[in-house]
């Protein structure tokens, strides 16, 4: 514990924390948003979080951007991490596209973006199934 | 020629259904596509029994991408397990696509089913990708693939049915929280070891001391899967995509994804960590092993109210994969081997079901309980597929289920956890309800008169299908040795520490 | 369980001897030849009428046969698994029970076959 | 007294007893055994002479008594109870036992007296007969063991009687009437407790589930003529007075069918055959009360012609394993095999016996069962028409395979016993010739039912049907028994519900009385909403609507998986030691 009142440790690990403020902060809002679209953006947070996680990590200090240069003694970050986010801002982008398209069909269809109210409908045609069901079978065992 | 196919096989195998989906794309005529689809998933199928047959003698298959070797290049690592994955994808994959073509003409608009066939594709890419991989990244690349194209696929029964659409959102959302939370887990892993590959990462891990990033990362990437694969209480997201999907859809996806994110469990347990001891072990059998039982029974007990059928075979899915789970917490090698067999098992049993299904779907235009009335003798081919995959889901013998749960209580007896076996016999006793639900229905009851036309039988392309998984059902319960062997020649690769042993015979551009 | 002497000298009923071909080998796998054979001659002579049973299940062809190969077996299954459960030595409640005990001889007529 | 011997003159229980006195002054031998084979025509003669209607009237302590009811339904029983008295009595001519004698013909008389009796009280005195006749022949073997049994069977009888007459009081209290007839009325609902003790009394006596365990505990004890005579008067008097008292009651169906299913797998890994007849014996029963419960008149001709067809069977296969007790010394499966060589005319008779059960075609099993699965069917019960059939294919399992293989087939047992004696071979051939008879002319026991019968058993798809059946199941058999699936026999027994009172019960008699009494009196304070409730509760929770099935939003769903992920990172990082 007594790591953590260390100022050099706080400090030193500031990649981090801002990761898990980052990442906290879009979890929340997926959790707690009933907005559809706010659900995306909460999701695109969350996701830059991880982004953010795996750049700091290639950091080397005082190091350059992975490009080959002249000088033979220049230090580089690994281009690695670099190249995965890379992959993965393309997968969070094709995601965020999904996700607004479905919204924006979702709008079309039942009127509204707000969960609750999407839900309340889904609830509502279970039901009706259900009670349809219901009624005939008690129907038919009142005629036989 | 060949030779070069052969070389290249695992690529080949993955790569074909990815680069035709774009070429279906582009001619933009929805039978060039389903020509196209076909002729890449039947290759693509021969290759995967190809590589099985190579690696039933416990080798493995290293394909090195580019001829760039391992670490630093991506490589594709076969052996039993995953070939054993990769068949029932690519079986699955081959065999519900005819039944599609037939299944979509009632259930997507026409327009889209070019980006159908397409999307299709491109889900079976990714989850052959995910099961061939030796990269761990390039895992969550392959999972990303098939996800997106799922949700698409997912959506389009919004035509039937308007909950796909959300149904397909809550999917999404749920997927990308489950997918990120692997890819942190992977971070963890990067950060700790400085490499990306399972076989060096499962070097590096047993060489580092224990320390809480890898713990973490453990953490993370089980419970990130969890969800993917539908681990019991993150398994809502699955009930409603798999009931308002397209009937081909749910069956391919119900057969498939749910097993692939299981193998990468397994994989990440056995073969990265170390699962025989340590925290590994603790959170199998704390955390994993009493959700694996609850979903056993409570989900079979919510299938067992269902009134929608394709939501009554999600739950019992959910509680299935219980069973694969629970093998898996064994940590000996009947129970991982039951895990395998159950998933190639299972996947046959719902395949043939959701295709049965959608079968009467497509006659009465309902999955609701009612549109069953009957059928018994107004669809009596549909209607004995149904009874002969729902015995083999009860676990009857002479179907393949009851192989698959044999072996299941072997290895609990094996370890000693006899208790469990109850729990095995339990959930199955739950399963004889929801199955003779629908026997009920389906023998006992007059066929409703309804003003539409007679219900008949339903067409060829897709009974065929349904009957060639029928008939495997059975084979497979009769003459399990086959699938028991590659099993449990693949949890013996699994337990021995995962990539390392074994014979290893590299393809690929060799070079650099 | 006894082992049979292979010797056996002790005389047997003429009608006995004719059925000891019963117990060779190649007889028994001929019976059971036969036997599916009368199976599938059954199963066929389903095809040969529509029946028009009371529950649609007993139209399905070879139903009856199914069930019965199906039920016979489910029956032999489970008892294996019951009898691992509720299985017990005949001396399980005391040694003066029926079970344990032999069958008081004075009433019996106990007598080895002989030839006359 | 004089009234009631009168009354007696008018049946055929009268002449049981006058054999039953002048038996022990004739000197054991030829003349005895006469005498029991004259008892039983003497009776079939009265009851096929007697005049249909009420007879034999008596009176005790002001209620009238009816000893002679001659209605079509009791003529088929007691015409077979006399049948099997007569068959029994050649199966035992050997017999130099008077107690046995006597009890013999005292326990046939007073069941033939129970099915004429016209009022519940004479039921009840004959039901207490048959009890205290019938023990003696379990008591007769003269172990200490079977004393014990016969003892337990004794005080499971008597308590039967004892229910049955608490039932009598009640129902005359509240209708003022002893005049047995149907208690069907409106059905269940509509019962007082009188009738429910009633039907409790005829459930313990028909081995009704969980309460059948007396069955398979005593007859397996008794000497092995006692055990022949045993098996055709208690049940099915019992099944008698269902069908008299009970018919058309709905959930005997449901009854039967357990009845039918539960004792297949019990008599499968039974080592005693004789207690494998018993198991056997239960699950026939099951059949007969099947159709009890369905009560048209289809069913109920079915139950009376299965229960006339079955007694003869039943005797067959009792008494052949009870020639080779009888040669023996032993019933065990065990202990027995290849016993073809020495004794081929038992195996011949028991092999009928067991076609019989098994319900082959041009046997008697075919044409009586087959009515009581038409009257399942026709009446749309399919869940217990499937469990029926189930039940067939089961029947020949354990009664139609087991029996004869493993007693006269299966591995030679090295035993080589001389066959039975002549006067048993005669019995075996006249019961076993009654079978056939009846399976190929079944229009002769359909005369005497008491429905008019326009029944045809033999028509293609029927016989089509139960041969692929039974053949499919052979081949079965033949397929696990070679290939090694078959459980062997071994010595040993198995447990049933006899367990919970000679085990458990002195264990915790005393203070858990007290825990049962107050658990059960809360119990039947809510007996009626109940099972709704419990229905109500699962399917609120499961169902649907229920909140396990229901879909919720993403947001609860992401705090799940949070959840999971922290307990999974609290387990690995803070609870687990480095």
């Amino acid at each position: 514990m007594d790591r953590l009142l260390d100022p050099s440790f706080v400090l030193g690990h500031m990649n981090y924390w801002l990761f898990v403020v980052l990442m906290m902060t879009g979890l929340y809002i997926v959790v707690a948003r009933g907005n559809l679209l706010k659900k995306i953006v909460g999701l695109n947070i969350f996701q830059a979080a991880v982004f953010m996680l795996y750049i700091s990590a290639g950091k080397v200090r005082g190091g350059t951007a992975p490009i080959l240069t002249d000088n033979p003694g220049e230090a580089y970050s690994n281009p690695l991490p670099h190249v995965l986010i890379l992959t993965a801002i393309v997968v969070g982008i094709a995601t965020t596209a999904l996700g607004l398209a479905l919204t924006t069909r979702i709008n079309e269809v039942y009127g509204t973006i707000e969960e609750d109210e999407i839900l309340e409908i889904d609830h509502q045609e279970t039901e009706r199934e259900v009670a349809a069901i219901l009624a005939t079978s008690a129907q038919d065992s009142a005629n036989a | 020629m060949l030779e070069g196919i052969v070389q290249n096989a695992p690529l080949l195998a993955i790569m074909l259904p990815l680069i035709a989906a774009p070429v279906a794309v582009l001619f933009g005529n929805k039978s060039v596509a389903f020509y196209i689809s076909g002729a890449t998933l039947v290759l693509s199928f021969a290759l995967c029994v190809y590589m099985a047959l190579l690696v039933s003698d416990g080798s493995i298959l290293s394909y090195h991408i580019g001829g760039w070797a391992p670490p630093i290049g991506i490589e594709y690592r076969i052996d039993a397990a995953n070939a054993m994955v990769m068949i029932i994808v690519s079986a699955m994959g081959a065999l519900v696509l005819p039944y599609a073509r037939a299944s979509i003409e009632k259930e997507i608009s026409p327009g889209h089913h070019t980006m159908f066939y397409a999307c299709y594709m491109l889900c079976f890419t990714g989850l052959m990708g995910v099961a061939a991989t030796g990269d761990a990244f390039n895992v969550f690349v392959f999972l990303e693939i098939s996800s997106l194209s799922t949700y698409v696929l997912v959506a389009m029964g919004a035509r039937q049915d308007k909950r796909a659409l959300s149904a397909a959102y809550d999917y999404l959302i749920l997927g990308t929280v489950g997918a990120t939370f692997f890819v942190i887990g992977l971070g963890f892993l990067y950060i700790a070891t400085g490499t990306l590959n399972m076989v060096d990462l499962a070097d590096k891990l047993a060489n580092s001391p224990d320390n809480k990033t890898i713990r973490a990362g453990f953490a993370l990437i089980v419970i990130g899967m969890g969800l993917k694969l539908a681990l019991f209480p993150l398994h809502r997201w699955l009930p409603g995509a798999y009931s308002y999907a397209p009937s081909a859809v749910s069956a391919f996806l119900a057969s498939t994804a749910t097993k692939v994110a299981l193998y990468v469990v397994i994989r990440f347990t056995f073969s990265v960590y170390d699962a025989s001891s340590g925290f590994e072990r603790t959170t199998l059998e704390y955390i994993i092993l009493p959700l694996a039982i609850t979903a056993m029974f409570t989900a079979s007990a919510v299938a067992i109210f269902q009134m929608n059928v394709k939501k009554l075979l999600a739950y019992s899915s959910v509680s299935q994969i219980g069973y694969m789970l629970l093998g898996l917490t064994y940590l000996n090698q009947t129970g991982v081997a039951a895990s395998f067999i159950h998933m190639f098992n299972h996947a046959m049993t719902k395949g043939a079901l959701f295709m049965a299904v959608g079968m009467v779907v497509w006659r009465t235009g309902s999955a609701l309980l009612p549109s069953f009335a009957g059928i018994g003798r107004t669809m009596p081919w549909t209607a004995a597929a149904i009874v002969v995959a729902g015995l083999s889901l009860i676990g009857v013998p002479a179907t393949a289920g009851f192989v698959s749960k044999w072996v299941l209580m072997a290895g609990a007896f094996e370890r000693g956890w006899w208790p469990v076996s109850f729990a095995i016999v339990g959930s199955s006793v739950l399963a004889v309800i929801y199955v003779w639900r629908l026997v009920e229905v389906m023998y006992f009851q007059e066929p409703k008169a309804t003003t539409k036309d007679p219900v008949r039988e339903a067409p060829l392309a897709m009974l065929v299908p349904t009957w060639i998984l029928i008939l495997a059902i059975v084979w497979f319960g009769i003459a399990a040795n086959a699938p028991v062997e590659l099993a449990r020649i693949a949890a013996d690769g699994l337990l021995a520490g995962g990539f390392d042993n074994g014979q290893t015979v590299i393809l690929g551009i060799p070079g650099r | 369980m006894a082992k049979p002497d292979t010797k056996d000298e002790r005389p047997i009923s003429p009608t006995g001897r004719k059925l000891t071909v019963l117990e060779q080998p190649v007889v028994i796998n001929r019976m059971i030849i036969g036997l599916a054979l009368f199976c599938a001659l059954l199963f066929l002579a389903d095809l040969a009428h529509i029946r028009h049973g009371k529950f649609a299940v007993e139209d399905l062809i070879g139903f009856y046969g199914f069930y019965g190969f199906a039920a016979f077996a489910f029956i032999i299954f489970a008892t294996k698994a019951l009898r691992a459960v509720i299985g017990r030595d005949e001396d399980y409640y005391g040694d003066r029970v029926v079970d344990a005990e032999d069958y008081p001889p004075t009433e019996l007529e106990l007598k080895e076959f002989s030839d006359d | 007294m004089i009234e009631f011997l009168t009354a007696l003159l008018e049946t055929p229980v009268l002449w049981f007893l006058l054999g039953a006195i002048v038996l022990p002054f004739i000197p054991a031998g030829t003349g005895r055994g006469l005498l029991t084979l004259v008892v039983p025509i003497i009776s079939a003669w009265v009851i096929w002479t007697a005049p249909q209607g009420l007879g034999g009237a008596a009176s005790l302590a002001g209620l009238d008594l009816t000893l002679m009811r001659v209605d079509k339904l009791s003529i088929v029983f007691g015409l077979i109870f006399s049948l099997a008295a007569f068959l029994a009595a050649i199966y035992a001519w050997h017999l130099r036992d008077t107690v046995q004698q006597v009890a013999t013909l005292l326990y046939a008389g007073t069941a033939i007296g129970a099915v004429f009796a016209g009022d519940l009280l004479t039921l009840f005195i004959y039901w207490e007969g048959t009890a205290l006749a019938s023990v003696f022949l379990i008591w007769a073997r003269g172990t200490e063991g079977a004393f014990h049994t016969g003892m337990r069977y004794l005080i499971i009888q008597i308590g039967s009687g004892v229910i049955l007459i608490a039932g009598v009081a009640l129902h005359y209290t509240q209708t003022g009437s002893i005049e047995f007839t149907s208690f069907t009325g409106e059905g269940p609902h509509s019962w007082g407790v009188g009738t429910w003790l009633i039907l409790l009394a005829f459930g313990i006596k028909c081995a009704f589930p969980l309460l059948h365990n007396w069955l398979q505990d005593s007859y397996p004890a008794a000497t092995v003529t006692g055990t022949v005579v045993l098996s055709a008067f208690t049940t099915k008097m019992a099944v008698y007075c269902l069908a008299r008292g009970f018919a058309g009651t709905e959930f005997l169906i449901y009854v039967g069918a357990i009845m039918t299913l539960f004792p297949i797998f019990l008599a499968e890994i039974e080592n005693d055959l004789r207690r494998v007849l018993s198991y056997s014996l239960n699950n026939q029963l099951g059949f007969m009360v099947v159709g009890v419960g369905v009560g048209t008149e289809l069913a109920l001709n079915g139950t009376a012609a299965h229960a006339f067809c079955h007694i003869l069977y039943k005797s067959l296969l009792f008494m052949s394993v009870g020639a080779v007790l009888h040669r023996t010394g032993t019933s065990k499966a065990s202990e027995l095999g290849g016993l073809y060589r020495t004794m081929p005319l038992t195996m011949v008779f028991c092999i009928i016996g067991a076609a019989s059960i098994s319900a082959f075609p041009l046997f008697s099993g075919f044409v009586s069962k087959s009515l009581i699965l038409s009257a399942t069917a026709d009446n749309q019960y399919p869940i217990v028409w499937a469990a029926l059939v189930f039940a067939s294919a089961g029947v020949l399992s354990h009664s139609g395979i087991k029996i004869p293989y493993f007693t006269f087939f299966a591995h030679d047992s090295g035993k080589r016993p001389a066959e039975a004696p002549t006067h048993m071979l005669i019995a075996m051939g006249l019961t076993a010739f009654a079978c056939v008879f009846i399976g190929v002319f079944p229009q002769t026991l359909y005369a005497l039912l008491p429905y008019s019968v326009d029944y045809v058993p033999y028509t293609w798809a029927h016989v089509l049907e139960q041969m692929q059946l039974l053949v499919f199941a052979l081949l079965a058999f033949a397929l696990l028994m070679k290939y090694g699936f078959f459980p062997e026999e071994k010595r040993g027994i198995n447990l049933d519900t006899d367990w919970s009172y000679r085990k458990m019960l002195p264990a915790i008699v005393g203070f858990s009385c007290q825990v049962i009494g107050a658990v059960w009196s809360e119990l039947m304070r809510g007996s009626h909403a109940a099972k709704n409730a419990i229905l109500d509760l699962l399917s609120g929770y499961y169902g649907p609507q229920g909140r396990a099935a229901q879909v919720q939003s993403t947001g609860l769903m992401v705090l799940w998986l949070a959840i999971l992920l922290g307990t999974a990172l609290v387990l690995n990082l803070v609870i687990l030691p480095s």
